[in-house]
């Protein structure tokens, strides 16, 4: 059991070249990367979607996101990202298959980022919703006033004028959605959480690698929270200091 | 006086809030050089009757005309109407400076940035000549230093005043205020009106709701005292203020001071 | 037409695991590739979770499963199967020094590990929990195996010969044995492991089997088993 | 950041308001959904529901024991973790501010594996703790779970709870101790009675986004509800059903906690908001 | 005068906030049943000289009598002073009332609550015999009806009344108020100022910080002006209000009118 606790800190194994196993981990946290960037991107363009229909859409369309918001916003992520991994691209698969094409390849990619996309979607409808809501009535009455057309209010003034409010949440929704990409080892994806896992039984040196994972994420996030905070600063520019 | 074009011209403006009348028909015309103030008790309509003219509100019946164009209007099928082309009403707005009670700048463009947007995104001016009108009209209102400050860091009648810039960036037919002065501190208040007093003199047309009476007297040449939804009695500044006849207008002037 | 492979995305050696530079080997690997290239198949590795692999297969996110899959009545209902390519016994390891054999009786009490979703978790939980053992289920071979080298379990059961990679490695060595097979069910344990396929799609499955056919006679399924077994792994 | 405006938007902590619920569209609407659950009903198969009840029940209250357990445990280390970040000399400053960030910063399932896997295959390595009265619970696995679940409510919680206890106001406080309350007094009857009434509408979310991470612990063999769900599926190779089941279990888990917070929070009326 | 015993007596009170000396030296005594009235411009120290009073802020010399007994104190180290009791300290600040500028009340108790808290707490008084005399304290402030409101549902006003009620729970010897009115709305103060002159008729030792000038000459016995730290005039409300001899406290009281 001696040589156990040895490999504990065997350094070697997170040797960049094969046999080491630090470059499956980055590959790993790459492509957690590239999940969360899709994923939050998506959920951005659903979310802005969302607020805006939540806000002034029709009755029916405001119900809707309301069974979206809250089913997605009760339900654990685990759970729906399996529910989604199956039946979203079964659906999608028999959607293309009802309207002439064959099925599909969906990549695991694709899939990931579709299923943290709209799980995201949900928290950034809310978050927006919220952001909207904090822009003054009489600065869109303003702009009304002016003759811009209601695609011009939101691009010019409704949008850049709710960002400093929804900054704050938009930030922890990234952080959240870094953190959800582990989800999708349970569905077989190699992100960083799963390789880490791999790497972890092929090599029995189970907390070595957690640990690393651990500091891969961790990076993530402290290198994340910089840029928020030079994002945030400037979004604020316009905001007298609190008082 | 009937040389002059007609700027604005209302006919029997009607509006309701559900079962609440608050305009019960409004003919109103101003020509150009006009200077109206509109004054009245709170929750006469004098608010509502500003805002139907560039159809913030939809009127519930009558018809708007400015310069010579009216608003073309058609039913909603809830009783009520709107306008029939929303791009007229665009075109029509964008040719109207509004300055709002509470300012209503950007707050996230700098002061610059608040004037020349409506010129550049909504009459297509080119950017430098926009940003060229903006600060001789900045330099005009005393902001010029200000000009890339953020609103927020700004006092109210500084914002005030910027909002008059921003109205007046479009080259507006006319100029609408809705007690512009009203939140603001009371030595603020000052800085505001002579920037006003000052686009009177020069004759532009304006209608101006107001609680400064004397500053009404002094600037307009026609006062419309409006209450309960109508024209109570409307006249040159010194019959109105001078020469009361109805009893409302007589205990409306009495209680101001 | 590219077909996509569905491998447990766990490793299993020595059949199938990913190694340090991200491909995977084994034998099931091997076997895949010469399977593949006798049927004149463009096949590509996809590693799913292992407790989805059937689903993933009905709704075609794979197209076959090689994952030592072992043909079941039960599994028949739902998907489709090749013939057998090899089949193994059922083995269960405990710690060295302990004194118990593969039967229920001495299994009593005791808490058996089995990986989830395999032939052995029904086994087990029909002859041995019945008989008052507790069954622990686990995602992964590899962790059922870690936690009885970790003392959380008393005994392991799988399949005979992963369980004999994992005593020939470094933490089996030291730490477990062999401690029999159990009785043969071949209702449940089914009757060999074959490839897993989905119902219906005959021309493959005959394909499939045709190719089975040909590399066991032609030798290249002894060749690339050499390299892992000692003995004759496709059984009786 | 601010937390606290953010958790209502992440996790659910609102029901829909029963006045005016009946409007024309909602009643198509629901005659909709009643089509969709009765299709759902008929069509899809449910004939294992009752072969499973029992299990699924056993698993609801894992799940719930799993949840109490940790919010409260979790709770009473966030305590002294957002006291210590408000008033405490700076190295425990720094400890707790480090916690915090180190798990928040990565994600549950991995710390949960850190434990299990990696921390939990060195313990039998030393024989002291093999034969300690430990040992029989340290070959579980729920006091894993629990620990990783507990450490993640206290971390973000202990946040929550920094900036409830800097926001009481200090002169409260000062009032507490111009009637000569000692300072343990003036900690127990005033600061976090008024720190945890001010955390209240936070602690709701983070309840409701801690029920939603218990189903991790099916990965390291604890047997929940989602475990349970996971074996059915197994056993019925059934993709959509078990999963549908398992999404309403939560959905009501999560309603139930709501009002529940919701009944505690009017206990003490707030003004306004 | 010097028949009643001695509720107060400070020292030569000195207290810096690093290199500001805000209190150079102060003393006073307030004998039973005194209402004294400290007044002074703004910074020149009341509050703090208050608060020094129970010990809220560490005096950085001087001693603190209350009922005869002295704060024992010693070096702390950094060159000031603390409390060689703690206990001590707290036995003594149970029996001093304080009442201050913002309420203070404990947001997440109600009314009877905050009343019933020190009591109970801290003095270990039974919780029936509490409530009971919480209620009569209640009433005589007019807040009987309110008990089992939260504070934040009352107005300002009330909030203090409150407040007062908290700190006569405790039976205090001396109540210190700080303020009690400034940051009331002006049509509240009157309420409050009712119910704090009903204690001063009651002969109630009372230190009180005020610049409600009328009110403090007609409630109190003794006026304290506090200025840059020291006192520079103190005597009876006619004297000092009347008469008074230095030049700052003319020019404040010419200031306050
Ligand atoms: N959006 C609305 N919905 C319902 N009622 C409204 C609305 N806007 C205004 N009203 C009502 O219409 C009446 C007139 O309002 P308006 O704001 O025009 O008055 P005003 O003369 O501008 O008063 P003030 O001097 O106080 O600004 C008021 O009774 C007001 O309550
Ligand atoms: N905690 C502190 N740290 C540093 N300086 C302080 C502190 N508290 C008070 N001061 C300073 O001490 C001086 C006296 O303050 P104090 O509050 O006693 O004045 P005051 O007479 O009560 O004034 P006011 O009438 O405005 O309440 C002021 O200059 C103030 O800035
Ligand atoms: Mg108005
Ligand atoms: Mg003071």
């Amino acid at each position: 059991m001696a040589a156990d606790t040895a490999s504990l800190i065997n350094w070697s194994l997170l040797a960049l070249e094969p046999p080491g196993w630090g470059g499956v981990l980055l590959a790993g946290l790459l492509n957690s990367i590239k999940i969360a960037i899709g994923g939050y991107s998506l959920g951005l363009i659903l979310g802005t979607g969302g607020a805006f229909g939540k806000l002034y859409g029709g009755p029916v369309l405001k119900d809707l996101l309301e069974v979206y918001t809250t089913l997605v916003r009760a339900v654990p992520e685990l759970v729906l990202i399996l529910l989604l991994y199956y039946a979203g691209t079964d659906l999608l698969n028999q959607l293309m298959t009802a309207i002439g094409y064959g099925p599909v390849d969906i990549s695991g990619l694709a899939a990931g980022i579709f299923v943290i996309g709209i799980v995201q979607g949900a928290y950034s409808t809310e978050v927006l919703r919220g952001a909207i809501k904090a822009v003054p009535a009489g600065q869109i009455e303003a702009a009304r006033a002016f003759g811009m057309s209601p695609g011009q209010i939101m691009r010019r003034v409704t949008l850049p004028a709710m960002l400093p409010h929804a900054i704050p949440g938009l930030s922890n929704l990234w952080l959240i959605s870094t953190k959800d990409t582990a989800l999708l080892a349970v569905v077989g994806f190699s992100e960083l959480t799963l390789v880490t896992r791999q790497a972890a039984g092929s090599t029995k040196a189970y907390l070595l690698f957690f640990c690393a994972a651990g500091a891969l994420y961790l990076a993530l996030t402290l290198v994340s929270n910089v840029i928020i905070r030079l994002i945030e600063a400037r979004a604020r520019r316009g905001m007298a200091a609190p008082a | 006086m009937t040389v002059r074009a007609e700027a604005i011209a209302v006919e029997n403006l009607h509006k309701r809030f559900g079962p609440l009348e608050v305009l019960k028909g409004v003919s109103l015309t101003a020509h150009e050089g006009d200077v109206i103030a509109i004054i009245g008790g709170s929750g006469s309509g004098k608010s509502t009757f500003l805002r139907c003219i560039n159809m913030l509100e939809l009127p519930s019946a009558g018809t708007v005309t400015i310069h010579g164009e009216t608003i073309a209007m058609k039913k909603d099928g809830h009783g009520g109407m709107m306008p029939a082309d929303r791009k007229q009403v665009q075109r029509i707005r964008s040719r109207l400076g509004m300055v709002f009670q509470n300012f209503n700048l950007w707050q996230h463009m700098t002061i610059l940035q608040n004037v020349i947007e409506a010129p550049v995104h909504v009459l297509g001016v080119p950017k430098a000549e926009a940003v060229e009108r903006a600060e001789a009209l900045l330099r005009r209102v005393g902001l010029y230093e200000k000009r890339d400050a953020f609103p927020a860091f700004l006092s109210g009648g500084q914002q005030q005043r910027a909002a008059i810039a921003r109205a007046l960036a479009v080259q507006p037919h006319v100029m609408l205020f809705d007690e512009p002065t009203s939140a603001l501190d009371p030595e603020l208040v000052g800085e505001v009106l002579t920037v006003i007093g000052d686009l009177a003199k020069e004759k532009r047309t304006m209608i101006l709701v107001t609680h400064e009476m004397k500053f009404a007297r002094n600037v307009a040449n026609h006062i419309v005292f409006l209450a309960n939804g109508v024209i109570e009695e409307q006249g040159p500044p010194e019959e109105i203020f001078g020469a009361p006849k109805s009893e409302r207008l007589k205990k409306f002037i009495s209680s101001i001071h | 037409e590219q077909l996509k492979v569905g491998f447990a995305a766990e490793p299993y050696p020595p059949f199938a695991a990913p190694d340090a530079s991200g491909n995977w080997e084994g034998w099931e690997v091997d076997f895949m590739k010469a399977l593949c290239a006798e049927a004149k198949l463009d096949c590509v590795i996809t590693p799913v979770a292992w407790d989805g692999i059937i689903p993933a297969l009905t709704t075609k996110k794979i197209d076959m499963i090689i994952g030592s899959m072992s043909i079941t009545a039960e599994r028949l209902k739902t998907i489709d199967f090749s013939d057998k390519y090899y089949n193994t016994p059922t083995g269960i390891i405990g710690p060295k020094g302990e004194d118990f054999d593969a039967t229920p009786e001495k299994l009593a009490g005791k808490t058996i590990g089995v990986q989830v979703a395999t032939v052995h978790q029904a086994y087990a939980n029909k002859y041995f929990g019945e008989a008052g053992a507790t069954i622990k289920e686990y995602q992964t071979q590899d962790e059922a195996n870690n936690d009885l080298a970790a003392g959380r379990l008393d005994a392991v059961q799988a399949d005979a010969i992963a369980l004999g990679a994992f005593l020939d490695s470094d933490q089996g060595k030291d730490c477990c044995e062999l401690k029999g097979n159990v009785k043969d069910d071949p209702d449940i344990l089914g009757a060999g492991v074959g490839v897993g396929l989905r119902q219906g799609e005959t021309e493959l499955k005959e394909k499939i089997n045709a190719a089975i056919k040909a590399i066991r006679s032609n030798g290249t399924y002894d060749e690339f088993s050499k390299k892992y077994f000692d003995f004759d792994i496709y059984g009786g | 950041m601010s937390d606290d405006n953010t958790i209502g938007a992440m996790a659910l902590t609102e029901l829909p308001d029963r006045k005016g619920f009946l409007k024309p569209h909602r009643i198509i609407l629901m005659a909709i959904a009643a089509v969709l659950v009765f299709c759902a009903a008929w069509f899809m198969r449910w004939d294992w529901l009752p072969e499973y009840g029992w299990r699924l029940a056993q698993g609801v209250g894992v799940t719930l024991l799993m949840l109490f357990s940790t919010c409260i445990l979790g709770f009473l280390f966030a305590v002294p973790l957002g006291l210590v970040q408000v008033t405490g000399p700076w190295p425990l400053k720094m400890l707790a501010r480090g916690f915090c960030t180190i798990i928040r910063g990565t994600p549950l399932l991995l710390q949960l594996w850190l434990l299990y896997y990696g921390l939990g295959s060195l313990f039998p390595q030393f024989p002291a703790i093999r034969q300690s009265f430990l040992w029989p619970y340290l070959r579980e696995a729920w006091p894993y779970g629990v620990a990783a679940l507990t450490m993640s409510f206290a971390a973000y919680e202990g946040e929550v709870m920094r900036g409830a206890f800097a926001g009481v106001p200090a002169g409260e406080l000062e009032a507490g101790r111009a009637y000569g309350m000692s300072r343990w007094t003036v900690f127990r009857r005033i600061w976090l009675p008024r720190a945890i009434h001010r955390a209240l509408p936070t602690l709701n979310g983070e309840t409701v986004l801690q029920l939603k991470a218990t189903p991790l612990v099916a990965t390291i063999t604890v047997i929940d509800v989602y475990a349970v769900v996971s074996k059915i599926r197994q056993m019925t190779y059934l993709t959509y059903e078990p999963l549908l089941l398992l999404a309403l279990i939560y959905l009501c888990l999560t309603a139930i906690l709501v009002v529940a917070f919701r009944a505690l929070e009017n206990k003490i009326p707030t003004r306004g908001a």
